[in-house]
């Protein structure tokens, strides 16, 4: 489904991303983890096109991508969801469901669409006039997962959805991503929880200083002596991130 | 680029032996211009001169606001004005030919207490940069600048629209200060020493401070760097080269004063030769202001003919220079030279450490 | 970085080298600085260059080609100052003219003053330019302590004395308003019934407009630039002002804009003016055919025919002067310009009046005319009509303290 | 001379109707600041284009007012996103807009204002032209107190309310207004969601100079048209932007009118040659005191 050949990018002229070689099968759930700073959010953007790659070529649905705009690569059904505080706090989340649609022109199925996230997230239909802002971190997450989906996506990227939630909260959230996979949408998780998205996913990556440290199936990861001491017993902290935000 | 090399390295065995050697050359070098500048070519090169080293200290003063502290201020002009008018009133006499006010004081006092107000109206200008960055402290300052121009143009008493006249010019005995060349060493002087202090100001804590608070105030503040006290400084000390200019330029024959002189399009001016020669960068103000001074005077007779009327043409190109040197040259004349030196001294300084092979730099 | 030192000097070099020009003997140069942007400066700078053109074309002065530089001063003083600096130190010129504004002719009288060079202002009225006591400078137009007393004698006496004053910020307008004022006190003994000054550029008179109309006054004097003007003019009928209460003008009214842009607001409107297109002398009906022709201009104002009266006062000098013409004589040259200039008498062109100088540094010589005539717009819009209603000669020294 | 009920009254007339101009023109500001985070300064020019585009269409090609207003806005339109994509784009890409040491958006518009008001000598000239328009269609306003409100004015108002419902539905109620909203807030999410965030520059960019140049044809009935009308306005623009909370539609609207009252009364009731000052007045307090805005309606506050 999507193929990362050679990929290097960066900002201006500070390279981050230096040579990572990638596979997301068709179908099923692959994860891509790594601490921070490590170059899994640049990787993301480099994918849906938010900046231009140095070098290397990115394959989707057989098609290469790699000079298509964003909305161009949106369109073709390669759909990124954003980190959960990227709602539009301004906008109700009907509104923001409707944006996720923003590119389909098939109005009935949309609006069928729209019936079904809310079957999903029950929780989006009670709040629908309601301005995200006012949103609780998890319901945003499931927004932002909603919207990824009205946008009808082949495949779902998406930008560690685990972030900032309570323990509980992230089951739920990852519960629903399995279902998403199961109905058919190929999912490319982005995580700093390891251990969740492991067991979530059939295939891992591992990325660190800007390329792949380590690959394999998930199973497999996490049982590996080196996963373990780089991130499970480590300590990889959000304090970080916590403090910029 | 050799000669300049050459140049610089002289300069820098000098300034080893005193640090005000340099300058004391340059000075030097500088007193024979007038007489140069007579005999071989014209004497209205002297006033030509003259208004280029009262752009200098202009220029030299928005960059300690702009350049060093990173304030966007566009009312800078209002500054200039307030000088001027100031420096105008306190020494025409009172009851004079003009109609204005006057207060008939000496010219060497008059000047000093225009210099205090404009600090203090540097002040109030750089207030709303307390609590405002960027565009909103553009458009608060602009207003103030704005009003300040205004305001002249409707008192009477500042001159209002016949202007202030006769302003008197400074003398020692019996000596005046009214020809090109006898102004010529009194603003020559102002400025070199304008820019000497700009330097000191630059390498001293304050403008280290300063620097601080413009590349991040945040983390300046944090680091014990007390924001609110050095941007208003950068404020008062820009406005005390405002000020010493507007007062230099009131009294430089024929002493003729109106609010004209101080409006947008002079600020527009201004903002050019920063960014012309660079901002931040000191000499790049001083180039900006010499080269737009000549440029100025150089285009100003130049009419383009379309369908039949005449037209000028030179706001038009320095409104799309502006433009232009923003979005292909943003460093300007000033950074591209301090790329060359900051090249030629780290080449050397690698050379040193390592025997003859230096070795490439990414930026 | 102190090699900037050097580029400091070599690119004052640079400017130095662009900057020379030789000075050629032969020639008499003439300067001229004025607002070339704006609605009076282009049309008038060009008709003084065609004419000096003309001149030149005709065979010159005595044989000797007039050689004219034009200049831009934006109607900034420093930037006029600037000019007639360069233009007298470095292109060396016989005789400056300019500048269009007040505001730049009043410096400039000081520079030419301290140089020694003759000056001939073409249409600035401000009455301080020759109040300065200048050796060297001469006013085609007529000053503005003419203006306000032949205003206020007209209104006086046929209009009333209760009288609302818009004043603007310009130093024309300011001027005019309060010299109107002064005579007004001093003819009829009466206090302005309603006084605003407002900005330069003032968009909306309203208010003002509403207040005026509560005041039953016989008279409105807009003073004001030409824009602002008709601006104010059609504001007042749209306040309900009616055509009963009459509008004053103050000098700007006679420029074009004033009736183009006020259309049947400029209807009624009277001014003081130098010249009237109206004029029934066949020099004045050959002049307005020569712009309507040349420039496209409908019917000139009297900027343009002081700007005229000028050319021909210079040519009329300069024929007089005894002119050497050489490196070593400018000094000479300079002076004899303008004891020619001071030594022309009831030349009588375009305007509304005879035009004479006399060599005393004063007002009362230097303000060459001293006729001024009314004159009301009949009709307005881009083919306007107007008629005189009086032509009034005032003494030397009025106006003067 | 005391207080007078209707000469206030007046005051306030006079300043609405004025204000609202005042507000069409911030109302393309805010939309600027709040989809691109830069501050216009060359937003007076296209102002001053628009109603030059307007008596052009009006008496040079002889189509009705409303069709020379229509027609005026399409080309300031694009005009505007002619000068943002040829110019302001390369700033904006490069770093939001604030380079050259956090001004280069400031001195770039500057300088293009500097550079259109020459261009438009080129074209316009110098000379004020008049605006002739046929409103006799237009009802002619007289208040108690015999306050008149010439037809021009009316017109204004009525247009003005129009293009912000109009603004407003636009916004809210359409899809690609809910594009331009999500533009505005952020452009990268907005890539993510499929949006050609460009194109949406472009139109954002398009709609402020179309509705500066409603302003100028507004405006040209009731004053002249001059290539030098722009920079007064665009202070006064700046001002009512700032008032009504920059970035915040309604409050632009508001703003203007708060504008146009304060500088009204100022004029009547302190001194009307210092009239302009007001509005400056009126900006600085605000900015330094409540840079929110007056009316702390949904504004966008850079810190």
């Amino acid at each position: 489904m999507l193929e990362i050949k050679g990929v290097h990018a960066g900002y201006g002229n500070l390279k981050i991303l230096r040579g990572i070689d990638m596979q997301v099968p068709s179908g099923g759930i692959v994860t891509l983890l790594g601490g921070n700073g490590t170059g899994k959010s640049t990787l993301l953007k480099a994918i849906s096109g938010l900046i231009p790659l140095m070098e290397g070529e990115i394959i989707f649905d057989g098609v290469s991508v790699s000079k298509l705009k964003p909305h161009e690569r949106m369109r073709l059904g390669l759909v990124q969801v954003t980190q959960a505080k990227e709602a539009y706090p301004a906008m109700t989340v009907e509104e923001n469901l409707v944006l996720g649609a923003y590119t389909r022109k098939d109005r009935e199925a949309t609006k069928a669409d729209l019936q079904k996230v809310y079957d999903f997230f029950p929780v989006l239909r009670e709040r629908r006039k309601q301005l995200s802002g006012t949103l609780s971190g998890g319901e945003v997450q499931m927004l932002v997962i909603g919207r990824g989906l009205m946008a009808s996506p082949k495949m779902l990227m998406l930008d560690e959805p685990s972030a900032a939630l309570a323990p509980k909260v992230v089951l739920e959230i990852f519960a629903n991503i399995n279902r998403i996979a199961k109905s058919g949408v190929t999912v490319l998780v982005v995580e700093q929880n390891v251990r969740m998205a492991l067991i979530l996913a059939q295939y891992g990556y591992i990325i660190r200083d800007g390329v792949i440290m380590m690959k394999g199936e998930a199973k497999k990861l996490i049982s590996d002596p080196a996963v373990k001491e780089s991130f499970l017993g480590g300590s990889v902290s959000d304090t970080t991130k916590a403090l910029r935000n | 680029m050799v000669f300049l090399s050459r140049i610089a390295d002289l300069i820098d065995a000098l300034a080893s032996r005193h640090r005000l050697l340099p300058w004391l050359i340059a000075y030097v070098m500088l007193l024979p211009l007038p007489f140069i500048m007579s005999t071989f070519f014209n004497s209205y090169l002297i006033d030509l001169a003259n208004r280029a080293c009262l752009f200098i200290l202009l220029a030299v003063g928005l960059n300690i606001v702009k350049g060093f502290c990173g304030q966007v201020t566009v009312g800078h002009i209002g500054l200039y004005a307030i000088g001027a008018v100031t420096s105008a009133v306190l020494s025409l006499e009172p009851g004079g030919f003009g109609g204005a006010l006057g207060f008939g004081l000496p010219v060497w006092v008059s000047i000093p207490i225009a210099i205090l107000v404009t600090a203090f109206a540097g002040l109030i200008v750089g207030l709303p940069s307390v609590r405002l960055e960027g565009a909103y402290l553009a458009l608060a300052t602009l207003g103030l600048g704005e009003s300040v121009r205004i305001f002249i143009a409707v008192t009477p008493a500042l001159g209002s629209s016949t202007g202030l006249m006769m302003i008197p010019a400074p003398s020692i005995g019996s000596f005046v200060f009214d020809s090109f060349t006898s102004y010529y060493y009194l603003v020559m002087t102002a400025a070199l020493v304008g820019i000497y202090f700009s330097f000191s100001i630059l390498r001293s804590a304050t403008g280290r401070a300063f620097q601080a608070i413009r590349e991040d105030t945040i983390a300046a503040s944090v680091n014990g760097i007390n924001v609110i006290k050095y941007k208003l400084l950068a404020f008062v000390l820009s406005a005390i080269y405002a000020g010493l200019a507007g007062a230099l330029f009131a009294h430089m024959p024929p002493g003729y004063l109106h609010h004209n002189n101080f409006t947008v399009i002079e600020m527009v001016t201004l903002l050019l030769m920063v960014v012309l020669g660079g901002i931040g960068n000191v000499w790049g103000g001083v180039i900006g202001a010499i080269v737009v001074t000549i440029a100025y005077d150089q285009t100003k007779d130049l009419v383009v003919y379309f369908m039949d009327r005449p037209i000028v043409v030179q706001p038009l190109v320095f409104g799309l220079s502006m433009v232009l040197l923003v979005l292909f040259m943003p460093r300007g004349i000033g950074g591209w030279f301090e790329g060359v030196l900051r090249n030629r001294r780290f080449i050397k300084r690698s050379e040193e450490k390592l025997g003859g092979t230096a070795r490439n730099s990414q930026s | 970085m102190k090699l900037m030192n050097k580029v400091f000097a070599g690119l004052v070099a640079t400017g130095v080298g662009l900057a020379t020009t030789a000075a050629f003997a032969g020639d008499i140069r003439v300067g001229i600085t004025m607002r070339m942007v704006s609605e009076n400066g282009q049309a008038y700078g060009q008709m003084v260059m065609d004419e000096i053109k003309a001149i030149n074309d005709a065979g010159g002065i005595n044989g000797n080609m007039i050689k004219a530089t034009l200049m831009n001063d934006e109607c900034k003083s420093d930037k006029g100052v600037a000019n007639a600096n360069k233009l007298i130190f470095q292109e060396n010129i016989h005789l400056l003219i300019g500048s269009t504004c007040s505001s730049v002719s009043l410096p400039i009288v000081d520079v030419t003053a301290k140089a020694g060079v003759p000056q001939m202002i073409p249409h600035s009225t401000n009455a301080k330019i020759t109040q300065k006591g200048s050796e060297w400078v001469f006013r085609i137009p007529v000053s503005g302590r003419y203006y306000g007393g032949v205003n206020a004698k007209y209104v006086g006496e046929n209009i009333g004395s209760k009288i609302a004053y818009i004043c603007a910020a310009d130093a024309a307008s300011v001027g005019d308003c309060a010299n109107m004022e002064k005579q007004m006190r001093a003819r009829f003994g009466v206090d302005p019934a309603y006084r605003a000054d407002v900005q330069e550029k003032e968009v909306d008179f309203r208010s003002h407009m509403q207040k005026i109309k509560s005041m039953n006054v016989d008279g409105i004097l807009v003073a004001a630039l030409a824009e602002t003007m008709a601006r104010a003019l059609i504001q007042s009928y749209e306040a309900g002002i009616g055509e009963d209460v009459r509008r004053i003008g103050s000098s700007s009214a006679s420029n074009a804009p004033v009736p183009k842009i006020a259309g049947d607001a400029a209807k009624g409107v009277f001014f003081t003016a130098a010249y009237a297109a109206a004029d029934n002398r066949p020099i004045a009906k050959l002049f307005n055919e020569m712009t309507r022709k040349r420039y496209g201009i409908h019917a000139p104002d009297h900027d343009f025919s002081q700007a005229y009266d000028l050319v021909r006062i210079m040519e009329i000098a300069l024929n007089n002067a005894d002119l050497q013409l050489e490196q070593w004589s400018l000094k000479q040259d300079r002076t004899a310009i303008r004891d020619a200039i001071a030594s022309v008498e009831g030349y009588e062109g375009l305007a509304s009046g005879p035009i004479s100088f006399c060599a005393a540094p004063t007002p009362q010589c230097r303000d060459g005319n001293r006729t001024a005539v009314l004159i009301g717009y009949t009709k307005g819009g881009e083919n306007f009509e107007t008629e005189v209603l009086a032509r009034v000669t005032m003494e030397p020294d009025f106006g003067l303290e | 001379m005391g207080f007078d009920f209707n000469s206030l009254l007046a005051f306030i007339i006079f300043g609405v109707t004025i204000g609202v101009v005042y507000g069409i023109v911030a109302l393309g500001i805010s939309l600027i600041y709040s989809g691109l985070d830069i501050v216009h300064f060359a937003h007076g020019e296209m102002y001053m284009f628009g109603a030059f585009f307007g008596l052009v269409l009006a008496h040079n090609v002889g189509v009705p007012y409303p069709v020379a207003l229509i027609g005026a806005m399409i080309l300031t339109a694009i005009l505007g996103m002619l000068v943002e994509r040829v110019f302001y784009r390369r700033l904006t890409r490069a770093g939001g807009g604030y380079t050259v040491a956090g001004m280069g958006m400031i001195i770039c518009g500057f300088g293009m204002s500097v550079a259109l008001v020459n261009a438009a000598y080129f074209f316009f000239g110098a000379e004020a032209e008049p605006f002739r328009a046929n409103l006799d269609y237009i009802p002619r306003l007289t208040f108690p107190g015999d306050i008149n409100v010439p037809e021009s004015y009316v017109l204004t108002a009525i247009i003005s309310v129009l293009l912000m419902a109009g603004l407003h539905y636009f916004l809210r109620h359409t899809k690609t207004g809910l594009a331009v909203r999500a533009v505005a807030h952020n452009k990268d999410i907005a890539y993510l969601m499929g949006i050609n965030v460009p194109l949406m520059i472009s139109l954002i960019f398009g709609l402020a100079c179309g509705l500066a140049a409603a302003a100028g044809v507004l405006i040209g009935p009731m004053q002249s048209v001059q290539v030098e009308m722009g920079y007064l306005m665009l202070m006064k623009a700046f001002a009512a932007a700032v008032v009504g909370g920059f970035g915040s539609l309604p409050g632009a609207i508001l703003g203007g009118i708060m504008v146009g009252i304060f500088e009204n009364l100022g004029a009547a009731y302190i001194s009307a040659s210092h009239k302009d000052i007001y509005a400056f007045l009126l900006l600085i307090l605000v900015l330094m005191f409540r840079p929110s805005g007056l009316f702390g309606v949904e504004a966008k506050v850079k810190a």
